[in-house]
């Protein structure tokens, strides 16, 4: 039974309300889910719903959460509630004394689950819920079928709310569209629609449209001017989604380089253990989410905030420690900067490593970071987009960190003549110390971001480091200005490339450009000049 | 003032040693039986030879970064290139006596579809072509991008950054199996060189007495380099390098002289290091190993050539060592050992011997390792 | 006024070494409050080695330093800076990249925050400074340079000035400007000033006191009165 | 009695292939300690000697070195990219000793010093493929095939390519894409496949994505808002391992392809969880397919060598072939003369709960085709270690042994 | 370019100018050197000084006007290391020597000889050239420093070091920024006559505050000021100019 069938079924199940209930055809439905076989489910389906039974939408429910369960000896059926009391598929009465564990779950796969949101789907076309009645448009507008639309004539002379309307509006088109039959006026309204919609899809459904075997030339020629006319505007959605993709990789780049612009750019220390303060900064936001599951569920979607001052504080204090234990006695000797930080980045990898297991470690996301949304024909993740305002903020305050404080100022000093600061009665020792903490812990805010995109394992880091460099030198050693326009600059130049190059010649093609465009400002893109730089 | 003494008592006797070693460890380990307390095993042999390829490779890198201040975080790439080119040697040989046992192609190629040698391999079936070869694609990759790059004035960082751009742009070029040199997997299954088995005992013992001799060439070849005028011209640059210019010195060419020089250095043991290890693929062009071979140099002592090479040798010999001894803990030893090099021997282990024999000699300049680190890393600005 | 008894300063036979080297033997030196002491002596005697160890930018081996009666021989440099130590070394070290008002400000770090700001006389005595204020200081010219230095030093509000050939590279007319700022500040009374020089006719017009420095030691000192030209003149010459 | 036979351990504990290797050491550990307890082999114990190659090709030809000549192992369990078994390979041939190789790869390939446990193209990626094709799968018309740019993949899509063509699916309706190892920004290739996916026909990818790239790929895919329903992934080298390291619910619905998952429901299974469990004293540590391989081979290799009476390795080399030893899915794996073993093939749904439900499975088990036949290179090869063939690569075509050396 | 001033001078610049970031270090310079002249420059602080002689050894390039060498080479065409080449040598306001070599090896590299990068490779040293820095040292009078780390060597004794490898490059015009600062009287005493001596045969440049060295060179002096020509003329009839006198020497 084809699923739009099983839509048309099911509204007219709900429409003839109280229609009286078969018991018999019920229990047969209903052994079908026992049998333990994708086809035989398959059918289960199709009859429970043909039976009518008033648990069905329940039943069906419940299977595609995972929650319907059979008893293999006695071939009885039930649903767990979210409480976890089970009720009996046949009736919906609570069936208590039940031995939980001698029941097996009715198992699923995606060709079930399909045709349950479409059954359930269509249940929601006529939803009191706005939204559900909405996502079932949009389903009926990717799975056009010519028999749904009836149903879909029905809701529309029921709906009220515009935006469903519209919805359902695109959906019919579609149909109309793709079914290759309707009268003309019909079918160029549709493609109308359509063009209005003006995405892959309608596109995709506008060319059918042309491609249907009985299309008038004026259908043939409205769908090829429609067909047209979407290419474009795609092509012009497309440029700006590629910027955005750019964007979004751009302030990784960003975010995972900043910190190293501080104890690189500004302090002049190689720092090859910069990734791991990045990795423990993933770690930390790691450990608190299963804290806060652990101790405070409540706060889970919160554990991610307050995961970026602890990840702060963790990185910057190992940063801390690291400077007063190793990199204070290498100032003035920043080639071996790298010979010990090396070291200390094998220490940390393999510390993590001993303490955590090789294995990448789950960080879930928070709600307001799942998903995506669309802004005309953009589609933004939610998780980049606060990637992206998440690492501005970061720039920005480091900026003021920097140009704005009496901190900022006599790291700067230090950095440029250390023997000179001490002497103007800077504390050097007490700078570096900071000055390094806060580059660690930057960097450690960076790993709370990179938690939600890439893997929390031990080498979280290493995958960062070159990049992190690279974004570093060109933008000018010691210009943060200069490391934000080449991180996000880089990272827009790869989204364009990628689409053309694919994704292992772009990187190339960037690498090889880096090279060329140090030939022209051998002191990255934005180069001091004058006196001051070399003396 | 000019340092006539090119090799200097330690000099002479780190040559002494690598052909005493070219002589007598190939006959210890054939000549002896394996009982005996002479033998030395064909895998202390092998191990050996790799570890004489990784100091060549560190002398090289030494003879630009400790003489002439080009930290060349791109070595690698020439040793890769090298070793590609001895790799497709190899290739050739096998002949018809690959999986496949078509004459014309290696077996990568056969189920990559391809239907004749691309050109890039044509002439490789000669061993002195490979040899040419993994002398002058390195060396010619180091003249372009030295000269452009020199010429452009790109230094410190900025030259440091490139040379690891390069690299890394290679290692992702020659993953790709369109580049026709065996993708990820790269070269391997070698069976002769100039028609004699690569797996056998006596060919083992000869790659190891070449790769001695390589050494202790490459040493003569930088010691006098290092120590003519040209190797004084070449410190003054890393010191400082605008001042040179004003003394009329044209800096571009000795740089990229230096870096095409070093650059077949490492070509060479690219070359030798394939056969003895018996395969060759693109993570010879990782960005971290061409760090780990700077930090070798460090450890040993930058611009004390010998320590170059002694510290290859230390670090892969730890390595070795501690992999097999401690393997869940072995990257805390290697990492501390870094650590506290740098912490308390501040110029390499020789740059310790040299200051415990300090008092007998002041020594030449070109000897001591301290350079203005200015050199290498511009001077930080703040924004 | 204490500085009638006890110097602000008292260098008293102190050594120093590079390595194996000594710069400096049994140096001793004293200066006080509203009076410049001036430090002579030809090229690689030891002068700004004896400043440096005063600044505390090299250890000392033998002898101590004290600041006001506290023993500071031990103390790390920027710990000398807060207990008033201002110091004008030699080739002006200006922060490169920090612009004329940004090296100025490093002066805040050794005084509290009531002092944080630019005392007006340093644009009296360097007009020059106060048009370039957003310049970069490593932009400016070298007796610019040298200027800056000064002002920013006396930023710290010091009460021993330090000066290492404060007049090297500086035009004629701005050389008498520092050689009336010295006088000014000698005559506030409320710092002691000690001076490095070579330049003979400058050194002689503002010292109250010499020390003349040959091979590491001093070997002549004690108030201008008591100096004889022709004796010191013979020490400065090759 | 009183002396130990050594048992080489090969799997990278450090460097990007620790996160699966790792646990591949531990399970070696497992065995051995097992084996032991059950009085060790032929009367005498074994002990595993670990060293880390630290995911560096050349150290693994080194270590193998190593562990042959100077810790005088009677074989080694090891490897999991292709690369490292390229490079360990000579070794092995030239030192005459025995490689376990537990991970499934690209096939093209029949040594006598190896024993490949783990699948080749036929037993994992063709079937997962034939499901996809079947109206259970979802009748999927358009393909993308999505991969790490590395041998394993390439090889395998190409095999994968010139099957789906055989099968009639036209060249348009076949995407190919590879991504440098380790990336991590999916925003485009995503949206590409989505862009793929909606021209009306069934889509799927089949992805040969490897270790660390996968889970911003599925992040990116939860982002993106595909779901299995719309665009199924059946994924070759994601595992119960990599999984514990994702948050499974946006993917649940995609799938997997491999010869066993944790959460098949035989008492052999079970026990060996249990016991996987007490041992590494974590009652969350998964298992995983390779382990299951490494169990087969172990086990076999131990049967062998009670066979031959020794633990020479060409008597056992001999002895392997036609061993058959329980795997953990209830049934047995024979060691075929091809030095590959039968294996059923499972294909598994992501759960929420980081486990793979079985959704399909051969009907019995697969012989592995170590040549494939949609190759034009490989067509005519064969490989069969049993005297008097003894061949790795035997062509059927013009009746001799190809590449003899 | 048949200008007779031009083609009979040795260094020709007119209406230089060169400006940083917008700030106009010089706004038309112009200045005539023959051969063998020794011309001196003063001017405040900030002037041009260094600036001109950064324009003249290739190290800035002009955004206008015309520097030309020997009547005939444009030196806005020419690099550094040509420049040198072509027989310019300078001494640095701030000292800078080649820290890590030896005091000798810093007066051996600065010798005149061939400068090519296989001439040095392979190349003999002149059997004179160990006499030739054996004298400048003595003359610089740090034979006794001979085998120091250039680094480690006082202030004044680097101005020394650097003044001994301008003479040991022996090149057709010196250009001298500062000699004397941080010299004694006598030192500048010793300079003044060290330059004198040069300037019999080669152009000397030479850029000081010290009038007392000044009068003692006795040649014609330049003044700058604000990237231009003040004055010009004997330093008696100059440092009467009041403009000079404001601008420069005070009151
Ligand atoms: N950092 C150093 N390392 C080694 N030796 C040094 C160092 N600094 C100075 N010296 C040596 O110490 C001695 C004294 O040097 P110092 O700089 O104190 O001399 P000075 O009197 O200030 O000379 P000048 O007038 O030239 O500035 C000199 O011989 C010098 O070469
Ligand atoms: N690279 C630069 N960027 C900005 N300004 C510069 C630069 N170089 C020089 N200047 C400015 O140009 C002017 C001229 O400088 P120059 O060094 O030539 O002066 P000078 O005459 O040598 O002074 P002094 O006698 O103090 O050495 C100065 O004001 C200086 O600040
Ligand atoms: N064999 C593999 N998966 O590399
Ligand atoms: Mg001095
Ligand atoms: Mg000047």
């Amino acid at each position: 039974m084809p699923r739009t069938a099983i839509v048309a079924a099911l509204l007219a199940l709900l429409c003839a309300a109280a229609a009286p209930a078969h018991a018999a055809p019920v229990d047969d439905a209903l052994a079908h889910f026992t049998a333990d076989k994708f086809p035989e489910t398959d059918r289960g389906i199709d009859e429970l719903v043909a039976s009518g039974a008033p648990t069905a939408p329940a039943v069906l429910g419940a299977l595609g959460d995972g929650r319907l369960l059979f008893d293999p000896g006695s071939h009885r059926v039930y649903y767990a509630e979210a409480s976890g009391a089970l009720d009996d598929a046949a009736t919906g009465a609570r069936a208590d004394g039940v031995a939980q564990g001698a029941l097996k779950k009715v198992r699923l796969n995606n060709g079930i689950r399909s045709k349950l949101a479409a059954a359930l789907g269509g249940l929601d076309l006529l939803s009191p819920d706005r939204a559900k009645r909405l996502a079932a448009a949009d389903t009926a507008f990717h799975t056009p079928d010519p028999k749904s639309l009836a149903a879909i004539d029905a809701a529309l002379g029921r709906e009220t709310d515009p935006a469903a309307k519209a919805a359902l509006l695109q959906a019919r088109a579609a149909v109309v569209a793709t079914s290759g039959a309707g009268p003309e006026a019909d079918r160029l309204g549709a493609i109308a629609t359509l063009t209005a919609r003006g995405d892959g899809d309608a596109l995709n459904y506008v060319n059918q449209a042309a491609a249907a075997p009985d299309a008038s030339p004026a259908v043939k020629n409205a769908a090829s001017a429609a067909a047209s006319s979407i290419r474009f505007t795609l092509s012009l959605w497309q440029a700006l989604q590629n910027a955005w993709y750019g964007l979004s990789l751009g302030s990784v780049l960003l975010l995972a380089a900043i910190g190293l612009a501080i104890t690189f750019g500004v302090m002049g220390v190689i720092n090859m253990a910069h990734g791991e303060m990045v990795m423990i900064g993933a770690y930390t936001t790691y450990l608190l989410q299963d804290l806060v599951a652990a101790h405070a569920p409540a706060w889970s979607e919160a554990s991610l905030p307050i995961a970026v001052p602890a990840a702060f504080l963790v990185a910057g204090a190992i940063g801390v420690g690291i400077e007063r234990t190793v990199i204070r006695f290498l100032y003035g000797r920043p080639l071996e900067t790298l010979l010990a930080t090396w070291g200390v980045s094998l220490i940390l990898q393999q510390a993590v490593r001993t303490a955590f297991g090789p294995d990448n470690r789950p960080v879930s996301a928070p709600r307001f970071m799942a998903g995506s949304f669309h802004l005309g024909g953009l589609e933004i993740t939610a998780g980049r987009m606060w990637i992206v305002v998440f690492t501005l903020a970061v720039f920005a305050a480091l900026q003021v960190v920097l140009r704005a404080t009496p901190f900022g100022l006599r790291m700067r000093a230090v950095t440029q003549n250390r023997r000179m600061a001490s002497a103007m009665g800077i504390s050097t020792g007490r700078i570096d110390a900071l000055a390094f903490g806060l580059g660690s812990g930057i960097a450690g805010i960076a790993g709370v971001a990179l938690s939600q995109i890439d893997n929390v394992s031990p080498n979280l880091g290493q995958s960062y480091i070159i990049d992190s460099f690279m974004v570093v030198v060109f933008g000018g050693v010691g210009n943060l200005w200069g490391t934000l326009v080449a991180a996000l600059g880089l990272g827009i130049a790869d989204k364009f490339l990628e689409p053309f190059a694919g994704a292992v010649l772009a990187k190339i093609a960037i690498l090889v450009f880096i090279v060329l465009f140090i030939q022209k400002r051998p002191r990255g893109l934005f180069a001091l000049k004058g006196r001051a730089v070399e003396a | 003032m000019q340092n006539h003494r090119t090799f200097g008592p330690r000099g002479l006797v780190f040559l002494a040693v690598l052909l005493a070693a070219a002589a007598l460890v190939p006959a210890s380990s054939l000549l002896t039986p394996a009982g005996s307390a002479l033998h030395l095993s064909t895998y202390a042999v092998t191990l050996v030879g790799k570890y004489l390829c990784y100091a060549l490779l560190a002398l090289s890198l030494d003879l630009v970064w400790g003489y002439c201040g080009i930290l060349c975080l791109g070595q690698g790439a020439f040793f890769a290139l090298g070793g590609y080119a001895m790799g497709m040697y190899l290739m050739r040989q096998i002949g018809a006596r690959g999986s496949y046992a078509n004459p014309d192609l290696p077996d990568f190629m056969v189920f990559l579809n391809y239907h004749s040698l691309p050109w890039t391999w044509w002439g490789f079936s000669s061993f002195p072509y490979a040899v040419l070869m993994a002398l002058a694609v390195p060396g010619a990759l180091a003249l372009v991008f030295g000269y452009f790059a020199f010429r452009s004035r790109v230094t410190g960082v900025y030259l440091s950054i490139i040379t690891q751009a390069l690299t890394y742009a290679l290692l992702l070029a020659f993953f790709r199996n369109e580049m026709g040199f065996g993708g990820n997997n790269g070269l391997t299954d070698f069976k002769d060189i100039l028609g004699h088995d690569v797996r056998s005992d006596g060919t083992r013992a000869a790659l190891f007495a070449t790769s001695c001799v390589a050494l202790a060439l490459g040493y003569v070849v930088a010691a006098a380099v290092t120590g003519s005028k040209f190797g004084q011209v070449t410190v003054a640059i890393r010191d400082a390098e605008s001042r040179v210019r004003f003394l009329g010195y044209r800096v571009e060419h000795y740089k990229t002289l230096v870096f095409t020089l070093s650059a077949m250095m490492a070509g060479m043991a690219g070359a030798l290091y394939v056969p003895q290890v018996g395969i060759i693929n693109p993570g010879e062009f990782a960005p971290a190993n061409s760090i780990e071979a700077v930090i070798w140099v460090a450890v040993g002592g930058r611009g004390t050539l010998v320590g170059a090479a002694l510290g290859a040798v230390l670090v892969n010999w730890g390595k070795t060592y501690f992999t097999g001894a401690f393997p869940e803990y072995w990257l805390f030893l290697l990492g501390g050992l870094f650590v506290l090099v740098t912490l308390f021997l501040p110029q390499g282990i020789l740059g310790l011997v040299d200051r415990l024999t300090a008092r007998r000699r002041p020594g030449p300049p070109a000897e001591r390792p301290v350079a203005p680190e200015e050199q290498v890393l511009p001077r930080p600005v703040a924004e | 006024m204490a500085g009638e008894t006890a110097p602000l300063l008292d260098v008293s036979s102190i050594d120093l070494f590079y390595g194996a080297a000594q710069a400096l033997r049994r140096v001793s030196l004293t200066a006080e409050l509203g009076r410049v002491t001036c430090v002579l002596g030809r090229n690689g005697v030891g002068k700004s080695s004896l400043l440096r160890a005063v600044v505390g930018q090299q250890p000392i081996r033998g002898g101590a330093i004290r600041l006001g009666g506290e023993d500071v021989s031990r103390l790390p440099t920027h710990a000398r800076a807060k207990r008033g130590i201002g110091y004008v070394p030699q080739g002006r070290e200006i922060f490169p990249l920090l612009t004329v008002k940004e090296n100025l400000h490093t002066g805040f770090a050794p005084v509290g925050r009531a002092l944080h700001h630019v005392p007006e006389e340093v644009f009296e005595l360097f007009p020059v400074l106060k048009s370039m204020m957003g310049r970069r200081g490593g932009d400016l010219s070298g007796g610019q340079q040298q200027q800056l230095a000064i002002g920013r030093a006396l930023v710290t509000r010091p009460k021993l000035l330090v000066l290492d050939e404060p007049t090297e590279g500086i035009q004629p007319s701005v050389i008498k400007d520092i050689g009336r700022a010295i006088d000014y500040l000698r005559g506030r009374g409320d710092m002691a000033i000690v001076l490095v020089e070579q330049y003979f006719e400058f050194a002689r017009d503002l010292a109250d006191s010499f020390a003349v420095m040959d091979r590491g030691a001093v070997v002549m000192a004690g108030a201008k009165a008591d100096m004889v030209e022709r004796e010191v003149r013979a020490h400065l010459s090759v | 009695a009183g002396e130990t036979v050594k048992v080489g351990v090969l799997h990278s504990l450090s460097g990007t292939m620790a996160i699966s290797e790792t646990t591949l050491k531990d399970v070696m550990l497992m065995l051995i300690d097992e084996q032991n307890k059950k009085g060790g082999v032929l009367g005498q114990k074994l002990e595993a000697v670990v060293v880390d190659p630290a995911s560096n090709w050349p150290l693994f030809a080194e270590k193998a070195r190593g562990l042959i000549s100077q810790d005088k192992v009677a074989a080694c369990f090891g490897c999991w990219t292709s690369v490292s078994r390229k490079s360990v390979l000579p070794v092995f041939k030239e030192l005459d000793n025995i490689l376990f190789y537990p991970v499934q790869y690209e096939g093209e390939e029949c040594e006598r010093n190896v024993f490949y446990t783990g699948a080749a193209p036929n037993q994992q990626a063709i079937p997962a493929v034939d499901y996809l094709m079947s109206a259970d799968g979802g009748a999927v018309k358009r393909w993308v095939l999505a991969g790490t740019d590395y041998v394993y993949p390439r090889t395998t899509n190409k095999i994968l390519e010139a099957y789906l063509k055989l099968k009639g699916v036209a060249a348009e309706d076949i995407m190919i894409n590879y991504t440098p190892f380790g990336q991590s920004d999916w925003q485009t290739i995503v949206s590409d496949i989505k862009k793929f996916g909606s021209a009306g026909k069934k889509t799927a990818v089949v992805s040969t994505i490897n270790g660390d790239a996968n889970v911003p790929f599925y992040k990116e895919l939860g982002n993106q808002n595909i779901k299995a329903t719309d665009i199924p992934v059946v994924a070759f080298s994601v595992g119960e391992e990599e999984l514990a390291g994702m948050d499974t619910k946006p993917l649940v619905g995609h799938l997997t392809a491999w010869n066993y998952f944790e959460s098949i429901d035989t008492p052999e299974n079970k026990s060996f969880i249990d016991r996987w469990h007490a041992f590494t004293k974590n009652p969350k540590r998964t298992t995983n397919d390779p382990m299951e391989a490494h169990y087969i081979g172990f086990n076999a290799w131990v049967k062998a060598v009670e066979k031959a009476g020794t633990f020479k390795a060409d008597p056992v080399i001999d002895a392997l072939i036609g061993v058959s030893v329980p795997n953990l899915s209830g049934g047995f794996s024979t060691v075929m003369p091809n030095h590959h073993i039968t294996k059923p093939v499972y294909i598994g749904e992501i759960g929420a709960d980081g486990q793979m439900n079985t959704v399909w499975q051969t009907p019995g088990l697969v012989v592995a085709q170590e040549w494939s036949p949609y190759l034009e290179g490989s067509k005519d090869l064969i490989g069969d270690w049993r005297k008097p063939m003894s061949c790795g690569n035997y062509n059927v075509k013009l009746g001799k042994c190809g590449g003899a050396a | 370019m048949t200008d007779p001033v031009l083609t009979s001078s040795l260094l020709y610049l007119d209406d230089v100018r060169v400006s940083f970031d917008g700030y106009k270090a010089l706004r038309g310079l112009s200045l005539v050197l023959a051969p063998n002249e020794m011309r001196a420059i003063i001017g405040p602080n900030g002037a041009g000084k260094t600036t001109m002689m950064d324009v003249i050894t290739g190290k800035t390039r002009p955004d206008e006007g015309t520097v030309f060498f020997g009547g005939s080479v444009d030196l806005t065409k020419r690099d550094e290391a040509e420049i040198a080449e072509l027989g310019i040598g300078r001494k640095f306001q701030k000292p800078t020597v080649f820290e890590n070599h030896s005091v000798d090896t810093n007066v051996a590299l600065a010798l005149k000889a061939p400068r090519g990068a296989f001439a040095t490779l392979f190349g003999r040293a002149a059997r004179d050239a160990r006499e030739k820095v054996d004298g400048i040292l003595r003359r610089i009078r740090l034979w006794d420093h001979r085998a120091r780390r250039a680094g480690d060597l006082s202030h004044g004794q680097k101005q020394w070091l650097e003044i001994g490898m301008l003479l040991a490059q022996d090149p057709k015009l010196l250009l001298v920024d500062e000699p004397v600062a941080g010299m004694t009287d006598s030192e500048t005493a010793t300079t003044a006559e060290l330059l004198r001596e040069i300037a019999r045969d080669h152009a000397v440049v030479v850029v000081e505050h010290d009038m007392a060295f000044v009068r003692d060179l006795g040649v014609k002096v330049t003044v700058l000021h604000e990237g231009a020509v003040l004055a010009e003329g004997p330093l008696d009839r100059v440092s009467a100019d009041p403009r000079v006198v404001e601008v420069y020497l005070g009151r």
